[in-house]
This record gives C-alpha cells, structure tokens and sequence, in this order.
C-alpha cells in the first residue's frame, strides 16, 4: 500500500501525460487541462506553503540559537513578512484594502517587484560578465589539444564579434559564423538526440518501478 | 504520395476520425461577368483536431484579387466566414459547431467589384477526433524506442552480464565524497534550477539519491537547497529515503534539505552565500540550468570546491565544462544514477538507451544514402503535420 | 619571473579591468566603424524600399529595462531611417513593462528631427509622421487582430488620442499597408509575428534581438521568411552605421558607442586568455 | 551631473551595491542585499501564489458552490470539477494538504501521493514532446538530401559540403556518447570526431555569449551613471 498507491497513481497519472498531445478530443483535451490548471496547481501551491514553511522554520532556527550571520535571517525574515501582508492584503496592484500608496509615493508589491527585485535581479545577472572573464582565464589554457579546440573557437568567435575582427582580417566574422552553424550545430543535436533517449529510458524506469528512489524510505 | 499513405492508415487508426467525404454539388452560382469561378472547392472536416473547424480549400479563379468564403447553416441564408487574398487557396472556419451540417461556397471577387461564385457544398459536419494523425511518427516511435528499452531491461532482468564503459565524470564522484569526508566539511549538491515537469530535475533527485548514500556511508554533512517548492518535497524524501537504505536513518537532517526561493537569481544569490561562507568541499550542481549555471560554477571553482556538474540544458554546457573540474554532457546525466548504482535493471535501460543510438546513427546514414543516390526523402517519415 | 603567481592571479584584478574596461568607453563616448552583415543590409534594404505614400513601418517592441542596452538603439536607428524617407511609423509594446521606454525614444528621436526643421514639411509630426499605439495584452491578440483592423484593436494610441482620428490612420487600416513590421525583442516576437501575422496576412517580417536569440532567427533569414535581422548590440551599431552613411542625421548612435565598451571587454578577456597562457607556458618551461 | 529624487532610484542603486559588492568578496551589504532578495522574491511569490491561484482556482468556485447550495439547494451542478461553482475543488486541496502528513509520525508515507502524481504527469509529458520537437526536426535537418548540393535549390557545392560536415559531427557525437563499449578501434575514431566538435562547438558557444552578457553590465552601469548620477545622457 505505502509504495503501491503512489506508483499507480504515478502510472496512471503518466499514461494521461504521454498521451494528451495525440489526443486532440476535446473531452481529453478538457480532463488534461483540469488536471493541468486545476489539479496539479493547487497541489504545487501547497508545496510552496510547505516550502515557505521549511525556509521561515530554518532562519527561526538560526536566530534563536545565534548561528552565524544570524542578524542577516532577520533580514530575510522581516522583509518576508513586510512584503507578504503589502503583497497579500494589498492585492497584486494595490487594489484590495491594505494600504499601499501614500502621497504619490506607491509601494504595492507590483512597485516592489519592478524596483526592488529588478535591480536585484538585473545585478546579479550582469555579475556573469565578470564570471565570464575569469572563468575564461582560468579554464582556456592550452593544456592539451581539446583544451586548445575549446580555446581557439572561444577566441576567434570572441575575435568576430568585435570590429577588431573584421579589421585584422575580413574572414574572421564569416569563419565564427561558420562554426556557430556547423561545429556547434552538429554537437548540439548528437547531445540533444542522446538526451531524447535519456529521457524515454527515464521515464520508463520509473513507470516500471525500477527507479524507486523518489519514494524515499517513507517511515 | 507516401505521406499520403501514411495519413490513411493513420486516419484509419483513428477510429471515427474518418473526415466527412463531401463533393462539388449543385448548379454553379450565376456568373454574371467573365471572372471565373474558383474550381475544385472542397469543404471537409479539418482532420486530427478537436473539432469545430472545417477546412475549405478551392483552385485560384485567373483574374481574381481575392476571395470571400460563405457559409450557411441548412436551411439558412449564406454569409460570409472571411475575406482571402488571391494568393490563398484554402481556410480553416474555426468558427462551427460540431455534428451541425453546413453549406460553404468561395466567391472569386475581381478587381471591379464583380463577384463569381463556385458551386455549393452541402452538408459538410465537423467533429472533434480522438487521434492526433499527424503525430503517428511521433507515438510509432515513442514505442519503438521503449520497446527498445524494456526489452534490454528484460535480458537484465534474465541476468545477463551487461558492459558500461568508464564516464570520467562519474568515477570522480567517490573521491569527491571521500575528499569532503577527509576535510571535516559538507557536499553541496544542487538538483538544478528547474521543476519536477523537467526531466533533467527527475534524472537529477536519482543520482542524489546514491550520492546521499554515500555521505550517509561516510558520515558526511550534505546540504541540498532547493528552488522549486515541489522538487524540495521529492529531494527531502530522497534523501530520507537514501539514509535509511544505508543503514543510517538517524544520521539524517531534517534540515539538509531545504526549500530557498523560486526566483532563480534569487537563488543564486543565497547559493553563492552557502558557498562562500560554509565553503563545502565538494560541489554537485546536478540537473536543468539556465543563465545561472555560470554564477553558480565560477564562485564555486573560486571557494576551491571540486565541482562535478551536469545538465540536458545544452546551452548551458560550455559554462560548466570551462567552470568545473568534471561534467556530464546531456545523456551521461540520465545515464548517472544507473552508473553510480550498478543495478542491472538501470544498466538494461542504459543499454537500451545505446541501442536507440544506433538506430538513430543508421537511419540518419542510410536516409542520407537514399537521399543522395537514389532522391528519395527520407524526411517525410519524420514530418508532424 | 614570478610565473605561479600570474597563474594564480587574483580575480578581482580581472574584474575590475573588466569594469573599468566597460565604464570607461561610457564616459567618454566614441565611434567606430562595424561594417554590415548580410542579415543587416537586407533589413535596412527592405525598410528603404517602402513607399511612405502607400506602406508604413512598424516596430514592435517587447524589450525591458534589462535588455535596453541591445534594443534601444535598434528602435531609434529605425525611426531615423524612416523619418528621413517619409515612411509613417507605427510603434507598438507587447508588454507594458517596455512600453515607457518605447515612448521616451519616440520623443527623443523626434526632437531630434524638429530642433532642425525649419518648416512644418520638414517636421516630425505626431499623428502625421508617428503613431504610438500603446500596449494591448496578451500579445498574441494585437499581433493577429491587426490583420483587420489596426484602430480596431488599438482604440486609442498610447497618449490617449482615438486613434481613427489620427491623420495618418486614415490611409494605414491593417497589415496591408505595413511595409514591413520589425519586432524588437529578447523573447521570439518576431517568430510570432511569422506565424500568427504572415502565414495568414502576408505582411513581411523584420527583427531585432539580443545577441543570445539571435541564433534562432538566423534560419528564418535563410528562408526569407524573416527579411532581415539586427543581431544584438552589433546589429543595432551596424544599422546605425547604414543609416549614417545614408543619410548623415547625425543622431546620437547609443548602439556604435556601446560597441567600444563590448569591443574593451571582450579585448579584456582575450588579452588576460593570451596572459594565462604565457605564464602557463612559461611556468612549464621554469618546471 | 544630474542627481535623482525618487526614492526608489535610490532603493536600486543601494542594492546594485549591495550585490556588486560580492565581486570584492563576501560581506555584510551583500548578505544584505541576498537575504533581502530571497524574504521579498518569496513574499511576492506567495502574494501571486493566493491572487492567481488559491483565490480564483480553488476558494472561489468552493465559495460560489456554498453560495448556490444555499439559495437553491445542492444540485449535480455542483458536483461538475470544471463548472465555475463546483464543491469538487476541494479534492486537490486535500490532496495537497497531504504534503503535511510528514509531520504525522504514522502517515508519512502518504507524502508520496502528491509527489507520485506530479512525477506522473509532467514526466509522461515530457517524452512525446522531445520526440515531437526535437528528435524529428533534428534528424530531418541532418539527413543530407540532394537539394543541399542544387544550386537551383539554393544550395551549392560548399553548402553541401557542410551538410555532411554537420550529418558527420552528429554520428560522432552519438558515438561519443555510446556506453557499451569501450572506445576502441573505430568507435574511438567515431567518438573523437565527436569530442572535437563538441569542444569547437562549446568554445564557439561561449565566446559568443560575451557579448549579451557585457549588455547586462552595460545595462547596470547606464542605470547608475543616467538614472542615479544623471552624468551621461
């Protein structure tokens, strides 16, 4: 029962999945989407309760017993709590009754989004071109010949992408264009057919239930 | 012509998928000046689809700028669906109820406002099918490829003594642990930045499955932070799960794994933080990964961590491959949790999986002999409507 | 020669080369010749061939604050093109994060224009030469309801104007008198506009991406499905150039200027690559 | 120069700092600015999770079923899972609030029937989709076909050329990628054609990444010097 009840909901569940793109009927189209937009996203909004849970639990945990760095949970816990009531009492735009403006100054969680988490977000991400050099100094040596193929194509593909390029010589965009359509085109699909197959064998062992790990101990 | 061999057998596969016939009837609408009507009309139930949608198509009229579709309902007064240039020769009306019989004709419409119209199609009924013929290839070969696969899974499971090569990658994965174990420190292992619907994540909770048993074996702390809500539940089991099979349920953290933010940059940001102040000694960065991947990677190469990581998500790979000192490419991820398990049934998957390869390798050959030698397309075997 | 120690070198040095390698070229703007693509050439071709009596261009933007570094520039170097050959743009946002910023480049470009002109001929005018239709979620309808009906689907313009009152929409009814619609994007827009807009109505497609989407669209520049593409910050730089050496506007061109800071960081990383490997070598040799 | 007043221009530049910092090294702004991003990314998360979903996809048919029941009585009608008030919707919530029984020493097991379930799905999903997507259309551009080598077809001599270039990396790469035996002989020629363009292909690929990324910096760095300090226009 413990393992037997999961796994032929799984099975069951997996036959509905694999099948809803051959089944255009509308009746099947109508159960799919139930369980799409209905089923299985209440289910995953109260994996989000529980997570939230977990993560609130955690940094709790941390205050009381004065781990390290255990001023920055408060951070993390008040700003959480702050923006939650902004967010949950005071609609997604600031529509329901919980006060979000004051003056011309808006402060709804729509506002929040677009100027806090923006910048947070932007800023973190533009922190990979930085990455990008230093990983590029450590990593593109030429240790040996493979080294020296991942090197060379980075360099001149680097080298095309700069006018500097085309004024050393005027081949070099062409010869970078090239190797993004040809070299890279053809690695991509042999790994990307190989991964197909990865998937259908994934697939197949849990549906037999081979691969059992996701049941966990379960006591 | 072969295509059309294969959308019959599929449409007859598709039992009561079979599109209502309908034929050019009645007397050809009163031509008044010397545009010609639009020939060949024909007015069926569009085929493979979930009904209400009836497909028109017709032979340009010469001289014509563009054409108008009617409709009527039996009985009812014609009206026009829509107006098409003169370059188009079909329409799909979306716009009917099923199981109702309809009447369509296609005026030509000519430069000066004059109208000719094509004789009256009656009765032509829309109905929702319930297979999708154009994905016949599609469902063959999702089948073909599986039988593939269980039938090697089945040789294993007769006890057959099966073969699998070396992946670099995945010998390391001892070592790391241990390494981890030498220093007094934990394994991060992260499970991607995707969701439980990304198979890549499935794969990913597989092999943290046997990596959790070996800390569990060695005594070493794992710290296994999530960002999406579901893969955090599924992980947490894992791991339970994983500790209980070696032996040592109560070595097992509650707090090891643990749900952080669904906003990946997010994510990013706190797991940056683990690695620079708890600084594990080795780092997992299994699974789907999108921009963040190389944020990840490099501050781990810059905490020193030994770093294996792997991900289906191909434009991602170059990052990891400059990043990290090991990386599974694509397959060698699915193929992991078998490898580092070396149980037989897992082994006959992986060996099936190396026969789809082949099967690939000799349609792509020999569809290419018959392409070049002969002209024949071995594409349309492979086209989806 | 300390060798190891270069092997070793700090990352921050890296980084902040990087910085100031990207800051400095903004501080001190600069030009540069990038010489045209093929992709490049074929859009403004196209553009060019338009005629502002019959047809219009429309740009379709749905870029954000993060990607306005590569797209931005696209939009502008657009409208000075079709400004100086009298071709009407309409402009229109998909999403409503982008859309302020399409309205802030609108004004520029127009200011631009007007603080030359001497008579109202020469003006850049709203309603006459420019239409900002504004934003209409989600995308997918606009991009399909302006097969019919462009003041259908866009009652009023951004600024609130109905928009059947403007001057210019009294010619302009739906795709059939677009030239040509440009969509500018970090998503794949212009895929959208292929499938949903030309595969029914016909109209051609133009795009402007960011250099990561650009790979995707290179197939469809092959079938001419896509008429022609501004790859990235490269692409924009090489529109702009195009137009200049058309047209000499003289406009501000944001794009060529971004292109010495990508050109300095990208000589960063190529500069530290061949420093790694000297030292690897070298380090090897004193081993 | 050209200070800005708004305060959230400030709130920006404060956390542009905040994450920047961690190029230096780790410390207090950043753990700052990171725990910052995670309590309010989850805080709008959850405040998305309540409008989009709870509220409109569960408690509002449940809420308008109890309404009806009350006017007119319980009807079949309301027993429909797709009709707008239907009392049905509370069986994914239950579902849901299994997760919870892990908490309950005795029913722990039962975790795995959301779990199970969410796996089933979207990993059947998945396969016909890679098929359907990827395989077909991949193979189908691989196959080198007469066309590629007629000019009338817009094709040519280089350009078929490259075809079987291409068609010859993706066999090496598969190759590469066999597992069932050792790379000997010719399956070593096969999977070291493969690795070779794996490895060009790879180089190639980040090499042209650079760019877009030194757009996110340039993007930053405009917002601080236009936005913020108002030094460059």
């Amino acid at each position: 029962m413990r393992d037997k009840l999961p796994l032929a909901l799984l099975i069951i569940l997996g036959l509905f999945g694999l099948t809803d793109r051959f089944l255009p009927h509308p009746i099947a189209e109508g159960f799919n989407q139930y369980l799409r937009d209905t089923l299985l996203r209440i289910i995953s909004a109260f994996a989000l309760i529980l997570g939230l849970g977990n993560l609130i639990l955690r940094h709790t945990k941390k205050i009381q017993k004065k781990e390290e760095h255990w001023q920055h949970s408060w951070v993390l816990l008040l700003s959480f709590l702050v923006a939650s009531i902004i967010g949950v009492f005071g609609g997604v735009n600031g529509e329901l009754w919980f006060p979000t403006q004051v003056g011309s100054f808006h402060f709804d969680i729509t506002t929040i989004y677009n100027k806090v988490l923006i910048p947070l977000g932007a800023t973190m991400f533009s922190l990979l071109a930085f990455f990008m050099a230093s990983a590029a100094y450590r990593a593109f040596r030429a240790r040996n010949w493979l080294a020296v193929l991942l090197l060379g194509s980075a360099f001149l593909v680097m080298l095309g992408q700069v006018p500097l390029g085309a004024r050393i010589w005027s081949g070099i965009p062409e010869i970078s264009q090239w190797i993004m359509e040809v070299p890279n085109t053809a690695a991509k699909r042999g790994i990307e057919l190989g991964i197909t197959l990865g998937i259908l064998a994934t697939l197949l062992k849990i549906l037999a239930g081979i691969e059992r790990s996701w049941l966990g101990s379960g006591r | 012509m072969k295509r059309l061999g294969v959308l019959l057998v599929a449409t007859l596969l598709s039992l009561g998928a079979l599109p209502v016939g309908a034929q050019e009837g009645g007397g050809a609408f009163q031509n008044r000046t010397n545009l010609p009507p639009p020939t060949e009309v024909t007015a069926k139930d569009t085929p493979f689809d979930g009904g209400s949608n009836i497909t028109v198509t017709w032979q340009p009229a010469e001289g014509a700028i563009g054409y108008r579709i009617e409709r009527a309902p039996e009985g009812g007064d014609f009206e026009a669906v829509e107006a098409v240039g003169a370059d188009e020769t079909s329409f799909e009306d979306g716009d009917v109820q099923n199981g109702v019989p309809y009447r369509y004709r296609v005026m030509a419409l000519g430069e000066a406002g004059e109208e000719s119209g094509s004789g009256v199609i009656f009765g032509v009924v829309s109905r929702p099918q319930w297979f999708n013929g154009d994905l016949f290839g599609v469902a063959i070969a999702v089948l073909l490829f599986a039988s593939v696969v269980v039938w090697y899974i089945q040789r294993a499971r007769r006890g057959e003594e099966l073969f699998i090569r070396r992946i670099a990658g995945l010998e390391a994965v001892d070592e790391a642990v241990g390494r981890a174990t030498e220093m007094g420190k934990s394994v991060l292992y992260i499970p991607g930045t995707g969701q439980i619907s990304e198979m890549g994540t499935v794969a990913s909770l597989n092999i943290l499955g046997e990596i959790a048993k070996k800390t569990a074996e060695y005594g070493t702390p794992i710290n296994v932070p999530n960002r999406d809500p579901v893969v955090y539940t599924v992980a947490r089991e894992v791991v339970k799960g994983a500790y209980t099979a070696a032996g040592r349920p109560d070595a097992f953290q509650p707090d090891s794994v643990h749900f952080v933010v669904q906003n990946a940059l997010a994510y990013a940001a706190a797991v940056n933080g683990i690695m620079v102040r708890e600084k594990p000694a080795t780092n997992f960065l299994m699974g789907p990964f999108h921009a963040e991947s190389l944020i990840l990677a490099e501050t781990g190469a810059s905490t020193g961590a030994i770093q294996i990581a792997g991900t289906d998500q191909v434009p991602q790979l170059p990052f990891f491959i400059v990043a990290c000192d090991y990386t599974l490419m694509g397959e060698e991820l699915y193929a992991a949790s078998a490898y580092l398990s070396r149980e037989p049934l897992m082994l006959g998957a992986l060996k099936g999986e190396d026969a789809g390869k082949l099967v690939f390798l000799l349609f792509l050959v020999v569809g290419t002999l018959l392409s070049v030698l002969f002209g024949i397309d071995a594409g349309w075997i492979l086209s989806t409507g | 020669m300390n060798w190891e120690r270069l092997i070793q070198i700090d990352r921050r040095i890296i980084f902040l080369a990087m910085g100031l390698g990207i800051i400095i070229p903004m501080l001190f703007p600069m030009e540069m010749p990038v010489g045209a693509q093929r992709v490049t050439r074929s859009l403004f071709k196209t553009i060019d061939e338009i005629d502002g009596q019959e047809q219009c261009l429309m740009i379709s933007s749905d870029y954000t604050p993060q990607t306005e570094p590569e797209c931005h520039p696209m939009s502008l170097a657009l409208m000075r093109h079709a400004f100086t050959r009298r071709i009407p743009v309409l402009l229109n946002a998909l999403y409503v994060e982008g859309a302020p910023l399409l309205a802030s480049g609108i004004e520029d470009v127009m200011e631009e224009f007007n603080s030359r002109a001497t008579t109202h001929e020469d003006s850049i005018i709203y309603g006459r030469d420019v239409v900002y239709l504004g934003w209409q979620p989600p995308p997918i309808v606009p991009i399909l309801a302006m097969g019919e009906s462009i003041a259908g689907i866009y009652p009023d313009d951004y600024y609130g104007n109905r928009t059947d009152s403007l001057e210019v929409m009294q010619r302009i009814r739906n795709y059939d008198e677009v030239g040509i619609v440009v969509a500018i994007t970090g998503l794949s827009a212009p895929l959208w506009y292929v499938m949903f807009a030309q595969t029914k109505y016909g109209v051609k497609v133009g795009a402007g991406c960011t250099a990561v989407c650009a790979p995707d669209f290179y197939p469809y520049c092959g079938t001419g499905q896509i008429s022609g593409m501004m790859a990235g910050m490269k692409g924009a730089a090489e529109y702009e150039e195009l137009v200049e050496e058309t047209f000499q506007t003289g406009g501000r061109r944001k794009a060529t200027e971004g292109m010495v800071a990508q050109s300095a960081a990208h000589l960063v990383i190529m500069g530290f690559v061949i420093l790694g490997n000297i030292a690897y070598f070298a380090s090897r040799r004193q081993a | 120069m050209n200070l800005s007043t708004d305060i959230w221009v400030w709130v920006g530049v404060v956390l542009t700092f905040c994450i920047y910092s961690f190029l230096y090294r780790d410390n207090p702004l950043y753990r700052f600015g990171e725990h910052l991003f995670v309590g309010v990314s989850n805080a709008f998360t959850l405040s998305f999770m309540i409008h989009r979903i709870i509220i409109p996809v569960m408690w509002r048919p449940f809420a308008q079923a109890c309404q009806v029941a009350g006017s007119d009585g319980v009807s079949v009608d309301l027993f429909n899972p797709i009709a707008p008030a239907n009392f049905l919707v509370i069986i994914p919530g239950l579902v849901g609030c299994l997760y919870f029984t892990r908490f309950i020493p005795r029913m722990t097991w039962m975790v795995r029937i959301p779990i199970g379930m969410f796996m089933g799905y979207y990993t059947g999903r998945t396969v016909p989709a890679y098929f359907e997507g990827s395989v077909f259309p991949q193979m189908r551009g691989t196959l080198v076909t007469q066309a590629v080598f007629d000019p009338a077809q817009g094709g040519g001599v280089m350009s078929g050329l490259f075809a079987v270039l291409v068609l010859l990396g993706v066999i090496g790469t598969l190759a590469y990628f066999y597992f069932s035996k050792e790379h000997r002989g010719p399956l070593k020629w096969g999977a070291q054609v493969g690795i070779v363009f794996v490895m060009v292909g790879f180089g190639a690929s980040f090499g042209f990444t650079v760019m877009a990324r030194v757009s996110l910096a340039i993007g930053r760095f405009i917002f601080l010097m236009r936005d913020w300090l108002g030094i460059v226009t």
